[in-house]
């Protein structure tokens, strides 16, 4: 499994610089630059631009820009060897002058910890809504497919559909009318994410789509299982019905469940944009959101990266925790 | 008869499908006694595995339903009990193994796990205990190394060691009766001789009675003291086995035994096939459900369901044809 | 042998399925599917080709199609090499040689009609127009004795035995000389296999097709087979004609096969001896040394371990690969 | 192995419970947090409240978290609207955008405006009580110019003495020395007698003296914007590129104290109590960062915030409700839109109709900014004749050119041979170019339907990628034949407006605008110290731009916020940054006692 495993880790090397190929492309090939201005604005004037991008090393030609993003080059203004991506150095951003985009999603503030920083708030916030989608989500799929066709059933199922077919911003502004301006229960400016009740409406309104889609899996699932030849040997055996559904269907049914577990955390990780910039939370995604608006390339470059890998280790974790679980799956061979 | 083990009177069960309601059994009534080993045999969709899946009230509800009959087991109704009380005979009293080895363990659990569980609910054993006797049973039927195995998942298995670990489970507490369903079909045909060897031996060492359902006419034939034949639902022939073979008598039952070719057969005569498809179900049938493909069928086969009527002893026959000679019985 | 009559020689048959493994994915070993397997076909002659599952029998149908190309080895067919061709070449030859396969669900596009399935081969191939196409159709529907206005249906409004057909006249369509059929009838019902079995013969009568039966049930393959060959883990053990083989087999496997097999007859059951083979096949990622039987077989010695047998023709006609078969002359 | 699963539920309980955990940091935090400038915020304490009141806090959504927050890198208005509470440069505005001491007591200029000399305010200090004497200016202003800072407004200064040489200087070079460039910089700091300043320490160094290469009257005013904060060199230095990050190392002279950040989340502002400029403010501020705007507005409905900038989807809400309608501030802004007519001879090859200039009128008489503003601006502008907005200094109502439909008929049909005529304009076919959005699309429809039905011009729409657009704009060779576009002023000073945007070689160049005329008075105004001479030249210059017409001035920008009625005295400007009334905050008060 130590083979498969680095195997899949050394594969994650052309993916993400493909991913970075195409993302510097795309946004290079985009006309204009992090400093150029509106045509109504004052116009950083030829030489501050020539020296800005001298610095950052926008003056070379593409590949070589290229090259030092990933491998790494000589600054000519410090004549400083910089490594790049290989060494976790994701580069300076534009627009926030003297960070590193390392530094911006990674670092907390002064006198935090690492869950403060934008990564860690996001992280968090996309493990929280996970939870929320699993632990709500998966009893809801069971029930209904337990009580299949009944009222609970299609309660669920209209659980399912409407968090499925709702948009985020939606809900969130909804949530937000009700619970805040309403009824009073929390404030709409947050400035105290220790709180655990002001996580309570983003992770609601971040899972409620993953929460959905994991019911409707684990009750099509579940449904499934239940015919399963396994289980009517178990009815066969005499066990109660509690022990057939617990020991021999749950598991069974929660396999794809959990396969889909990682790729969903990645995509509430990644796919938070939305719902940070809704609730003002201080995460990656609202950094993201900024950096496109300014051009930030190298923040743009980095978050994608960052995303992709996400994703990849995601879906990674996922094939490993699907080997301990699915005693079946072997992996590598 | 009053010693019967299993007495199964006017069963009938449906299935509620998008295409309408299936009549899958149509008032089955068969006896069996204790030690009894016998053979049902038919096509698939027949009804010989619902039949014996009402029985156990094994039938998913929903869409099955168990409609009327009896089934009296040591004297008392299956159909009638509680889903505890009947959960205390599955496994105990009656053991089943199925068709399939490869899906009927399950995927993710311990072979040693699967083994003990009937033992712990009803023996009332230890872990402990249940463990080591699940050894035991492993061992009893033919698995080399059994302690060691217990903890491997079926995906270690092969087809014929599940159904071998399907077997012991099915036996693991000593049940009086046996139900095997198809539990050959999927197997080689060497590793099905293996098992049907294996069943043999344990029916002589442990007695129990046997209920073997197949479509294979060969398999049952050295097998079974009786045999069932069952066709739409309906049991057609019911006869001891060697009367059965010297003497079909259903016209089904007779193309069944001509469009088999015999591996012992040197003649190269164009097989007797049975023309047209099996029956559908969706309505009961009044008439008798081999009709459509009967080519003796007269008038009368066309109004009447001919009723199962002694031909000779222990051989009784659903038909209203002698074919013999053609005429109506 | 430069035997004009010869349709199809296979020399040395070898398919291997690689097995990749490690960081780098390296070839760790293969799957020796087919591992040297020669036969020869007459025309209008059929072969059958029995084994227990994953014997390679499958894999050697569709060696011989160049379905999947061989590892080594050659096949002539009609006096070309297959193995040497590709591209038009090979489609051209690929008309004269048609597969039937098991699955005749599986097989059929269930979003065409019969007579898109049917008449698609003949487009492919440029050989009718539509007008054409459309007559063929027809033809073919009423060859295998589907109703022709069934050609505006769908695969999964037939039952089994029909879609079967549909399959055998999608197969007859460009009027081949040679077909592969793929246990054929194992997925059917008893009382179907029958019909699909005559029909199969009554074709092989009117075109003088040449016809290499893959299948498991010994039954079926001796009833239909002009000679037989029996494969075990990917290497032909015996080959002759067929009651030789069926009433004096020589291989200790092909003995303690057809041994296995029930007959429906109580009478000859009850006293029949068998052959009981232990254990299950070995992987064919990693055969037995020597004589790939030996691991199972009841009169295996030290030899058997330390060389391939040599598959030697022991009477006219009658070949096996076996040191002790001259015992069982 | 079973186990697993168990152990996946936990680690699902785990990481919840890690989030939870949340709060444990901000308990060991919390020691260290409260009230660590209390003695600083002690004389802030208002004493006009007798009961025991709630505290007076202003809250504000300033939107968009700033990029960076460096006086001599920043350039966006919400980095900005930072700075200006944290720092005060040299000279300052007061609400009228008139530049007025800040830092400085005083200024004099030599007599061609190439010398300007500022002399501090005696005692100057830092809200820390750190000295704060002319060296700290002196530096701020080699900082923006020195070429390694490369701040985007670098070159706003670049009428100092040597400034343009050490901005293109190749810092890479074998032999670059910074200090020869700083040597030579028209920029010292000194006693009042001349003699050279010790160090920062130096409490006597009250001179900052600014040599120009060429007269520039208007630089007292420059002086004072954001480049010239007096940002410390030692925290610049301590904190490494990152300085500016934290709220300990920007220790200013503004009227608030930056207390704490949490970025994204929240700042908190206290009054500084040395603010040497206006009066030390009588509140502390905190700034949230709210992007979304419904949110924001939920939020001040919800009274968290005390003022938050009104957008147009609020608008039905505001007018439907009366207490919002007074609630409602609305005055113009900083920039001034115009449809631009391309003044280049040809364009397409063909003769631009717009060198005519009774074409030019004819377009500009068409144009109604007050239907604009109402039918598609949601009243969100205001319409106007003119170049510089009202508030400003120069602003001048007086235009020869009003909305008026017959005139411009007429105009048209006076125009010369070829363009007199709509059917003669149609042949040539007449394009507007504009940035591709769906908003933009529905401005222009509005803008050719209303040439259509005036004129009877044809404007074809040619929507152009954003990013596009702005490259097309700034190139005079694919400048647009009519475009909508403007100008946001950086500074408040006529010059601004006039010189760097429409002398000839300026952002005029790229439209092709250029007049001697307006040149000379402009080069003449430019040079001119004695102020009332100066306006007078400006106003000429601004007369002289209209009567050209070389666009037609369309509207300016709205300032619109919602101001809790508890926030009172503040001094509306174009140029507020993020509240109404932030370049004079020390004149807001607010009355706790109205808060509910």
């Amino acid at each position: 499994m130590t083979t498969y495993i680095i195997r899949r880790l050394l594969w994650l090397i052309p993916v993400l610089l493909t991913v970075s190929a195409v993302t510097f492309v795309v946004m290079r090939s985009a006309p204009g630059g992090p400093w150029d201005t509106d045509a109504e604005r004052r116009q950083v004037d030829a030489a501050t631009a020539k020296s800005l991008a001298a610095y950052y090393g926008l003056d070379k030609p593409m590949w070589r820009q290229f090259y030092a993003y990933v491998i790494g080059d000589t600054n000519s203004q410090t004549k400083e060897w910089v490594c790049g991506v290989i060494c976790g150095n994701l580069g300076p951003s534009y627009r926030q002058r003297g960070r590193t985009v390392q530094d911006i999603l990674f670092a907390p503030p002064e006198g935090k910890t690492f869950w403060q920083s934008r990564f860690g708030y996001s992280i968090r916030l996309g493990v929280l809504a996970l939870s929320m989608a699993i632990f709500i989500g998966i009893p809801l799929g069971i029930i209904a497919a337990l009580r299949q066709n009944t009222l609970v059933d299609y309660t669920a199922l209209f659980i399912a559909t409407s968090g499925i077919s709702v948009p985020s911003f939606v809900l969130a502004i909804f949530l937000i009318i009700i619970f805040a301006s309403r009824l009073h229960w929390i404030d709409i400016v947050v400035d105290d994410w220790t709180q655990f009740k002001y996580w309570l409406m983003p992770m609601a309104v971040l899972g409620f789509g993953t929460l959905a889609f994991t019911a409707r899996l684990t009750r099509s699932s579940m449904l499934e299982v239940m015919r399963q030849d396994y289980v009517r040997t178990a009815r066969a055996k005499g066990l109660a019905e509690r022990v057939v559904i617990f020991i021999h269907m749950l598991k069974n049914a929660l396999i794809p469940v959990i396969t889909i577990l990682g790729p969903a955390l990645a995509g509430l990780v990644t796919g938070s944009f939305i719902i940070e910039t809704m609730f003002s939370f201080p995460g990656m995604g609202r950094a993201y959101v900024q950096a496109i608006g300014q051009r930030d390339y190298s923040m743009i470059m980095g978050t994608t990266l960052i995303y992709a890998m996400l994703v990849a280790v995601a879906n990674l974790s996922v094939d490993i925790i699907y080997v301990f679980i699915d005693p079946r799956i072997r992996l590598g061979e | 008869m009053p010693d019967l083990l299993l007495d199964v009177k006017g069963l009938e069960t449906t299935f509620k499908t998008p295409d309408g309601i299936v009549h899958a059994v149509n008032g089955v009534s068969f006896g069996l006694k204790e030690g009894e080993t016998l053979g049902v045999v038919g096509e698939s969709g027949c009804g010989k595995s619902v039949t014996m899946l009402s029985v156990l009230g094994l039938i998913p509800s929903p869409p099955g339903k168990v409609k009327e009959g009896t089934a009296h087991f040591f004297g008392r109704d299956l159909l009638k009990m509680t889903s505890a009380e009947i959960r205390q005979i599955r496994g105990a009293q009656i053991g089943m193994v199925f068709q399939d080895p490869m899906t009927s363990l399950n995927p993710v659990l311990t072979i040693g796990r699967q083994l003990e569980e009937p033992l712990v609910v009803h023996l009332g054993m230890t872990r402990a205990q249940a463990r080591n006797r699940a050894a035991e049973l492993l061992a009893m039927v033919g698995i080399p190394n059994a302690k060691d195995r217990l903890s491997d998942y079926p995906h270690q298995f092969s087809g014929g060691m599940r159904q071998r670990v399907m077997i012991s489970m099915a036996l693991a507490c000593s049940p009086q009766l046996l139900i095997a369903d198809e539990p050959t079909t999927a197997l080689d045909v060497t590793i099905q001789a293996q098992i049907t060897d294996l069943v043999k031996r344990l029916r002589s060492e442990l007695g129990m009675a046997i209920i073997w359902i197949t479509h294979d006419l060969g398999v049952v034939a050295g097998f079974a003291q009786r045999v069932i034949v069952m066709y739409g639902g309906f049991i057609i022939e019911d006869s001891i086995v060697n009367e059965l073979y010297v003497n079909p008598t259903h016209p089904y039952t007779i193309g069944l035994l001509g469009s088999l070719p015999r591996v012992d057969a040197s003649g190269h005569e164009t097989l007797t096939s049975i023309e047209g498809s099996p029956p559908l179900l969706y309505e009961k049938p009044t008439h008798c459900p081999f009709a459509p493909r009967c080519k003796w069928a007269m008038e009368r086969c066309w109004k009447e369901n001919p009723p199962l009527e002694t031909v000779a002893p222990d051989h009784r026959v659903a038909c209203w044809v002698d074919v013999k000679t053609g005429r109506a019985r | 042998m430069a035997d004009n009559n010869v349709l199809l020689r296979v020399d040395n048959l070898v398919k291997h399925f690689p097995i990749m493994r490690g960081l780098l994915q390296k070839q760790v070993g293969a799957v020796r599917a087919v591992d040297g397997v020669s036969f020869e076909l007459k025309r209008g002659e059929t072969l059958g080709l029995v084994g227990e599952s994953g014997c390679g029998k499958s894999t050697t149908g569709r060696a011989v199609l160049q379905l999947y190309r061989p590892t080594s080895g050659n096949v002539h067919f009609d006096g070309t090499d297959l193995t040497v061709i590709k591209g038009e070449e090979l489609r051209a030859m690929r008309r004269k040689m048609q597969m039937i396969f098991q699955d005749p669900y599986a097989s059929l596009n269930p979003r065409m009609t019969v007579g898109e399935i049917i008449r698609e081969p003949l487009i492919v191939h440029k050989v009718a127009t539509e007008a054409e196409a459309d007559e063929r159709v027809r033809q073919l529907l009423e060859l295998v004795k589907l109703n022709p206005s069934f050609s505006t249906r769908y695969p999964h409004e037939f039952s089994g035995g029909q879609r079967q057909r549909i399959g055998i006249a999608r197969a007859l369509a460009l009027q081949p000389s040679f077909i592969v059929c793929d246990e054929p009838i194992s997925a059917l019902d008893v009382s179907i296999q029958a019909q699909v079995v005559n029909l199969l013969e009554e074709l092989q009568n009117e075109f003088n097709l040449t016809y290499l039966f893959i299948a498991h049930d010994l039954s079926v393959v001796r009833h239909i087979s002009d000679r037989v060959a029996v494969m075990y883990l990917g290497v032909i053990v015996e080959l002759s004609t067929r009651d030789e083989l069926y009433e004096h087999p020589l291989h200790p496997y092909s003995q303690a096969l057809l041994s296995a097999v029930p007959i429906p007859d109580p009478v000859i059951e009850k006293t029949r001896q068998r052959i009981i083979l232990t254990g299950d096949v070995p992987s064919p990622a990693n055969p037995p040394s020597g004589c790939r039987f030996r691991t199972r077989c009841p009169i295996a010695e030290a030899k058997c371990a330390e060389s391939r047998p040599e598959f030697r023709e022991i009477k006219p006609g009658h070949f096996v690969a076996c040191f002790f078969a001259d015992r069982y002359l | 192995m079973r186990k697993l699963f168990t152990l996946l539920s936990l680690f699902v309980l785990a990481s919840m419970i890690l989030s939870a955990c949340g709060p444990t940091p901000a308990a060991t935090d919390a020691p260290a947090q409260p009230e660590q400038p209390a003695a600083t915020d002690a004389p802030a304490q208002p004493e006009a409240t007798e009961a025991p009141a709630k505290e007076a806090v202003l809250r504000i959504n300033t939107g968009t978290y700033p990029d960076v927050i460096d006086p001599q890198k920043s350039s966006f208005v919400n980095e900005i609207g930072h700075l200006d509470k944290i720092y005060m440069g040299l000279s300052t505005l007061n609400e009228k955008l008139e530049t007025v001491p800040g830092a400085a007591d005083s200024w004099t200029f030599n007599d061609d405006a190439t010398q300007l000399v500022f002399t501090l305010k005696p005692g100057l200090v830092y809200s820390d009580g750190s000295v704060l004497n002319a060296k700290r200016f002196e530096y701020s202003f080699q900082r923006n110019i020195d070429p390694t800072t490369a701040g985007e407004y670098a070159s706003i200064t670049d009428e100092i003495v040597g400034a343009p040489e050490w901005r293109a200087a190749d810092t890479a070079a074998e032999g670059y020395d910074p200090e020869t460039f700083k040597a030579a910089l028209g920029v010292k700091a000194s006693h009042a007698d001349g003699s050279a300043c010790a160090d920062y320490e130096d409490t006597a160094c009250d001179t900052l003296t600014l040599n120009f290469s060429k007269p520039a009257p208007y630089f007292a005013t420059i002086a004072g914007i954001w480049v010239g904060y007096p940002a410390k060199e030692e925290n610049i230095a301590e904190g490494g590129d990152i300085w500016w990050t934290s709220s300990k190392y920007q220790i200013g002279n503004g009227p608030f104290i930056w207390k704490s950040v949490d970025p994204f989340v929240k700042s908190v502002f206290v009054p500084n109590p040395n603010f040497a400029g206006g009066s030390v403010p009588t509140y502390s501020m905190e700034y949230s960062y709210i992007t979304d705007s419904a949110v924001a507005f939920e939020a001040y409905l919800n009274n968290e915030f005390d003022i938050v900038a009104s957008v147009a989807e609020d608008l039905p809400v505001i007018d439907a409700d009366a207490d919002l309608t007074a609630q409602h501030v609305k005055y113009a802004g900083s920039c001034t839109i115009k449809i631009q007519y391309s003044l280049h001879p040809t364009w397409n090859g063909q003769p631009n109709p717009f060198t005519d200039k009774k074409v030019r009128e004819a377009f500009s008489l068409a144009f109604d900014a007050e239907s604009w503003a109402r039918d598609v601006d949601g009243s969100l502008s205001l319409p106007t004749w003119t170049w510089i907005p009202p508030g400003y200094p120069g602003y001048d109502a007086a235009s020869p050119l009003h909305f008026d439909p017959e005139a411009a008929k007429a105009a048209l049909a006076a125009a010369s041979e070829p363009f007199n005529s709509a059917e003669k304009l149609n042949a040539m076919g007449l394009k507007m170019a504009f940035a591709d959005s769906a908003r933009n699309r529905q401005r222009h429809e509005w803008i050719a339907a209303q040439y259509k039905e005036i004129l009877g011009v044809d404007l074809a729409l040619d929507p152009v990628e954003p990013t596009t657009y702005t490259a097309i704009q700034k190139d005079p060779d694919t400048y647009p034949l009519l475009s909508r576009g403007g100008w946001c002023a950086d500074y408040a000073d006529q010059q601004n407006w006039l010189s760097v945007y429409w002398r000839t070689g300026t952002f005029s160049a790229r439209w092709g605008y250029s007049n001697p005329e307006f040149d000379a008075l402009v080069d003449e105004a430019d040079t001119t110290v004695d102020t009332a001479k100066r306006n007078e030249l400006y106003a000429q210059a601004q007369q002289i731009l209209l009567g050209d017409i070389p666009a037609a001035f369309g509207y300016n920008s709205l300032n619109h916020y919602l101001v809790k009625p508890w926030v009172t005295g503040y001094m509306t400007t174009p140029q507020d940054h993020i509240f109404p009334g932030d370049l004079t905050p020390w004149t807001i008060s607010i009355d706790t006692s109205m808060i509910p």
